[in-house]
């Protein structure tokens, strides 16, 4: 399987239901922060360029917050491509973006639990 | 009434208050929140990845719980409500998971998404009733104007979570008008908060909490509440924002039975 | 023993590519009964059909075989070539070998050998074929049309023309329909009430058109040539006849709260009403939801104030039954229901309004008598922003899956007319595709851009966000520069999808016209005839087969009404002769059949039979075979075996059951 | 997976003229493939279909029969398709009784406009067809080669 058919299978979506109208990127509140913007997600799986989406900056700036899921007039569903490659990216060895030592200075005393748990998830194996 | 109950790894530690409110208040409301005897953390975010079946299970083993006692399973976490109910769909919907869940977990009988995952607050929308919840609010909140954050969790995605309109809610204002405030509807109340982003990308979460403050400020509200203690979190950081509350400590309030929750 | 000539048609290289038909043929000429099978390159070309001719004769057959495309396409050719060469046109089968066969195959070997094998059952269907007559039926020289606006006008105009007899069926007081809530028309700018009210006046003073106004199709029943309508006139209220029109009694109603459908709800009107001043008929309905009157039994202020004494609280629905040769749907289109797509805030803020809302505000007549402003609080927008394709072009359950085609323009329109009035008003539109296929439409579009200076951003909205100083942020993408941009809009304009009308499904049940996913009714052919039902005698005009915009509902609507005019011609229509028939010598008289029968074809009369050799007077099913429309639910249902359906017998499909697994 | 790919099943279609056979039609147009298996039988209604020629089918070594007809509601005849589920209900529970398969008989409603649910469902019944293999019963022995 090459890494795009790889990120396909992990997503579940299929690129090429986008009609390239850019909601997700209207719609994403990290947008500011992203090197590659959403509907770009879409376009560089399309394109098979999963190597640039593997470096991106983007997969460490996205909230999870499924606004472009939710408003996608077509069902492509760009962040979860974007989590495909997150997955491709932690699952090999040195991927993590978050490492043990890091975190206690980063920890307050409000700090819920959960958010510990999430990000862990979110940027680790 | 008996629900089975998910407190989820924060409402036991620093989020104390969101549980320990909710329970009273249920109480004199009429019905009982049991926790689940052999609960683990759910996670925290929804796995996305079709090839994720071991982040999955945890979640899979409280819907199970719940089935063998045959109870709805409340949840009051935003997060873990998320998790529970987007796994219970894949249970129930995607057959590839469901077969793999059930090799891994071996239960005495295959889960297949018997569970019904219900929100602490869809509780009192559907079962209790905001007309009833009226009739007993003993203190009305009468002034206070009150801005629900929802945060995405809650409501996304509209067609998995099916709470409420994923655009435009009505659930927690119809709450706040039930306890006797005001509720303030500002356009941000579904905009993310930055969730876990705030760890290392703090400034990233307070522009999107000043925003959703501005906007709630904007429209005369005097406070927020919320079901998420990362949202709390991340909206607390704000400077100069407004004061936030679990949903669950106004709603003990009105009921009279705040006192002596902790 | 039937002498069968078998015709493989290459049909270029549509079929000859997929389908070795050489090969068909030569397995062809192993069949029983089949004495000659040859192939050629288009067997409905007239030196194929010659073809055919010239082995009719030579071969002396009596059956013909066409191995070609569905029957649906060339039945009819290739029966009337029979005919032409002395041969029953019910003796012909069609082996359909291109849309169920080469088009979906890719093999050669494959496709070959399922092509052998269609054509292996048709030829065994026709070894127990027999010829057919075809029988008659008579044509009502009079048309239905269900709809009343520009479509419905425009048909029974020209039908009327013609010289038939027409009547139009409108569910609203007044005929006009969408194209009179209209301001302006692209790409002209026509105004819309300009050149629709004339055609509506020569509607209703033609002496062959009768309108029928607030009334609905209750009932259809029967077939091409001869339905039988039910219409339910609703109770108006208001004496048609005495009415005068002066408007007397609207202006004095006391209850003035019922949102104006004709103003799409932006403001109220009576509960006597007309939708619009220049409504045909001028005949007010009283709203009995609204009415005091009627609620409460007290006010009767209308009455009073009629001077023509034409109110009448007591009317009643009434019943009218009428017979038509043919009907036309023309039952048109409304926006979809924006309740899904509140990331645009449109429940949330008055000033977040749909493109036909903007029609009404824009229009002298409407709400804001053609002031562009703010229906919160009135104010002149300083900043407009259209968005284009919302509801349509969705692939998930929130919208629909096609392109609702007049958006595009109607928004250039908008655009510019904004521009063209108010010169300091900002005007930027959303877009995904500009698309302006249509005489002189992209130079329109290019108009509105080159000089109305209107700010086109290729990208779609995400969030319209109403602030508390009132205005409206809205969040959108602009995909060329690849940025994601803020505007600070007065005023938000939905290009809203459109759908058919509410209530189409039910029409297109009664009158078992078949109907889409999206509720579009399907045409007989999407490109050959696209104006026809597959249903005989139900035509199609205007939105409800698809969306379009005025010059292509009004070509729609012409051609429909040839259409109709070419059916009423005719004196006698040839009817179907597959029809059911009864063995009296297997018959019982049971009754069954006539219980499943949907045309009450089915009758029973006492009559003498010889059951070999015994004479006895029998109960006996017998099919009227003008009534009968070959359904074959009878046959089924017939314990005895004793009914049958002509052409598509029992032993027929047994053979082609057989044929298929050998 | 033990499908046997070899194992080319024989299937029946019945498909009403007014719909099933113009969606047919319409995936043939749109060139959406289904296997070469399926063969199509045109009767003017679903109503037509007597369950006699669906038991022919099977004695003749048929492997699956599938009848295809207007949405309920939108039969060109007005209830035809509504006698053709009651009568196939009743057919497919006596044939499983007697040992076919209820995944070798089918009702489909597809309309003259979905030849991409023509498509769908042909290629799925064929799946489901292959899966279960070569139908035993019923077959008239003397109809094998």
């Amino acid at each position: 399987m090459n890494a795009k058919e790889q990120v396909q299978q992990i997503s579940g979506v299929n690129p090429y239901k986008c009609m390239k109208c850019g909601k997700c990127s209207a719609t994403c509140p990290a947008y500011e922060e992203m090197d590659i913007k959403p509907h770009q997600f879409v376009s560089y799986v399309q394109s098979g360029n999963i190597e640039a989406l593997a470096a991106c900056k983007s997969m460490w700036k996205c909230l999870s917050c499924f606004a472009c899921v939710e408003r996608c007039p077509r069902d492509v569903q760009p962040g979860r491509i974007l989590d495909a490659a997150r997955q491709i990216v932690v699952r090999q060895r040195g991927g993590n973006y978050l490492t043990a030592e890091e975190i206690p200075p980063l920890v307050d005393e409000d700090l819920p639990q959960q958010l510990l748990v999430s990000a862990y998830r979110r940027y680790k194996r | 009434m008996i629900f089975s109950y998910y407190p989820g790894c924060t409402l036991r530690n620093k989020a104390k208050d969101l549980d320990a409110y909710a329970r009273a208040s249920a109480e004199a409301l009429g019905f009982t929140l049991q926790e689940l005897d052999n609960w683990q953390c759910c996670g925290g975010v929804y796995p996305l990845g079709t090839d994720e079946i071991a982040s999955k299970l945890s979640s899979v083993r409280a819907l199970a719980e719940a089935k063998d006692k045959g109870q709805d399973l409340v949840t009051l976490c935003s997060a873990c409500h998320h998790v529970l109910k987007r796994v219970n769909d894949d249970m129930t919907n995607v057959e590839d998971i469901r077969t793999r869940a059930n090799n891994y977990m071996k239960l005495a009988e295959p889960y297949a998404g018997e569970t019904k995952v219900l929100h602490f607050l869809e509780v009192l929308r559907d079962v209790v009733g905001f007309d009833t919840l009226k009739e007993k609010v003993v203190n009305p909140l009468t002034g206070q104007k009150i801005a629900a954050y929802y945060g995405c969790l809650l409501l996304r995605p509209g067609k998995i979570m099916a709470l409420d309109d994923p655009e435009n809610p009505k659930l927690l204002e119809d709450f706040i008008r039930a306890l006797g405030a005001e509720p303030v509807v500002y356009p941000y109340r579904n905009e993310c908060c930055g969730g876990y982003i705030s760890l290392k990308e703090p400034d990233m979460a307070k522009n999107m909490c000043n925003t959703i403050n501005e906007s709630a400020k904007g429209f005369g509200a005097e406070c927020f509440i919320t079901a998420c203690p990362l949202c709390r979190y991340n909206l607390n950081k704000t400077e100069q924002g407004l004061p936030v509350y679990y949903f669950t400590e106004l709603l003990a309030e009105a009921l009279g039975v705040k006192e002596g929750a902790l | 023993m039937q002498r069968i000539g078998v015709f493989v048609c290459h049909c270029g290289s549509n079929i000859a590519a997929t389908v070795d038909v050489k090969k068909v043929a030569e397995m062809a000429r192993l069949e029983p009964g089949v004495v000659f099978a040859d192939d050629y390159q288009y067997m409905c070309s007239e030196a194929g059909q010659a073809k055919i001719g010239a082995a009719i004769k030579e071969y002396n057959l009596t059956g013909l075989v066409v191995c070609s495309c569905s029957p649906r396409m060339h039945e009819a050719t290739f029966r009337k070539c029979a005919e032409r060469y002395g041969l029953n046109p019910y003796m012909v089968e069609i082996a359909n070998i291109r849309e169920h066969c080469s088009w979906i195959h890719k093999d050669m070997e494959e496709a070959t050998q399922k092509a052998v094998i269609l054509a292996r059952a048709a030829i065994a269907k026709v070894n127990l074929n027999a010829p057919l007559q075809a029988g008659e039926s008579r044509v009502t020289k009079r048309a239905l049309v269900i709809g009343g606006g520009i479509a419905g006008i425009q048909t029974a105009l020209d039908i009327a023309d013609a010289g038939y007899e027409v009547d139009i069926v409108e569910k609203t007081p007044s005929i006009g329909g969408r194209m009179s809530q209209l301001d302006k028309t692209f790409p002209t700018l026509d105004c819309s009430a300009c050149i629709l009210t004339p055609k509506m006046v020569d509607a209703a003073g033609h002496e062959k058109i009768k309108i029928y106004t607030y009334s609905e199709v209750e009932k259809v029943s029967g077939f091409v040539g001869d339905f039988t309508v039910d219409i339910r006139k609703k109770a108006r209220s208001v004496d048609e006849a005495k009415c005068t029109g002066c408007g007397v009694c609207q202006e004095k109603c006391p209850s003035k709260k019922t949102p104006s459908e004709f103003n799409r709800g932006l403001n109220n009107r009576s509960a006597i009403y007309t939708p619009f001043a220049q409504a045909i008929p001028n005949v007010p309905v009283i709203d009995r939801e609204a009415c005091i009157k009627f609620k409460t039994g007290k006010c009767g202020v209308c009455e009073k104030v009629c001077q023509a004494g034409a109110i009448n609280y007591a009317q009643e629905d009434e019943i009218i039954t009428e017979k038509y040769g043919a009907i036309v749907v023309a039952t048109g289109f409304d926006t979809i229901k924006l309740d899904k797509y509140d990331e645009y805030a449109y429940s949330q803020s008055k000033d977040v309004i749909t493109s036909l809302e903007l029609e009404r505000i824009m229009n002298a007549a409407g709400p804001t008598k053609g002031h562009l402003e703010r229906l919160s609080d009135g104010k002149a927008p300083k900043e407009i922003v259209f968005v284009q394709c919302v509801g349509s072009r969705c692939s998930d359950e929130r919208g629909k899956p096609y392109c609702s085609k007049i958006c595009c323009m109607y928004t250039a329109k908008h655009a510019m007319l904004i521009r063209d009035k108010y010169p300091d008003v900002n005007v930027t539109v959303f877009y995904i595709d500009v698309r302006t296929p249509g005489k002189n439409f992209d130079e329109f579009y290019r108009r509105a851009v080159e000089e109305y200076g209107v700010n086109y951003i290729k990208g779609q909205v995400g969030k319209v966000a109403p602030q508390p100083d009132g205005s409206l942020l809205v969040q959108g993408s602009d995909l060329i520069d690849n940025k994601q941009i803020k505007i600070k809009a007065d005023m938000v304009v939905l290009a809203t999808a459109i759908e058919p009308n509410q209530g189409v499904r039910n029409i297109a049940t009664m009158l078992t016209a078949s109907i889409d996913t999206n509720n579009f009714l399907t045409e007989a052919h999407p490109k050959l005839r696209p104006v026809e039902s597959p249903t005989a005698g139900v035509f199609l005009s205007g939105v409800c087969q698809g969306p379009k915009d005025i010059p292509e509902t009004v070509s729609q609507a012409g051609a429909a009404a040839v259409k109709v005019i070419g059916l009423l011609a005719k004196d006698k229509l040839t009817t179907n002769p597959c029809t059911a028939q009864a063995d009296e010598l297997l018959c019982n008289g049971c009754s069954n059949c006539a219980k499943v029968c949907p045309y009450g074809a089915i009758t029973y009369e006492t009559r003498q039979v010889n059951d070999h050799g015994i004479r006895e007077d029998r109960r006996i099913a017998v099919v009227n075979k003008a009534l009968c429309q070959g359904c074959g639910a009878c046959t089924v249902t017939c314990p005895s075996g004793a009914m049958d359906l002509q052409g598509f017998s029992n032993r027929q499909l047994i053979a082609e059951v057989d044929a298929i697994c050998r | 997976m033990s499908v046997n790919q070899e194992f080319r099943p024989k299937i029946v279609a019945f498909c009403c003229n007014w719909c099933s056979y113009a969606g047919a039609d319409l995936a043939g147009s749109s060139r959406l493939s289904y296997p070469a298996d399926v063969k199509i039988i045109r009767v003017p209604c679903s109503c037509r279909v007597n369950p006699m020629f669906i038991l022919r089918a099977f004695e003749k070594g048929a492997d699956g029969v599938i009848l295809c007809g207007c949405h309920p509601g939108d039969c060109h005849y007005s209830t035809g398709n509504y006698y053709a589920r009651r009568r196939m209900t009743l057919l497919f529970s006596m044939l499983d009784f007697m040992g076919v398969e209820n995944g070798r008989t089918r009702v489909e409603w597809v309309s003259a406009a979905e030849g991409v649910k023509f498509s769908t469902v042909m290629n799925d019944f064929v799946e489901k067809i292959r899966s279960l293999g070569e139908n035993v019963r019923l077959g008239d022995l003397r109809c094998k080669k």
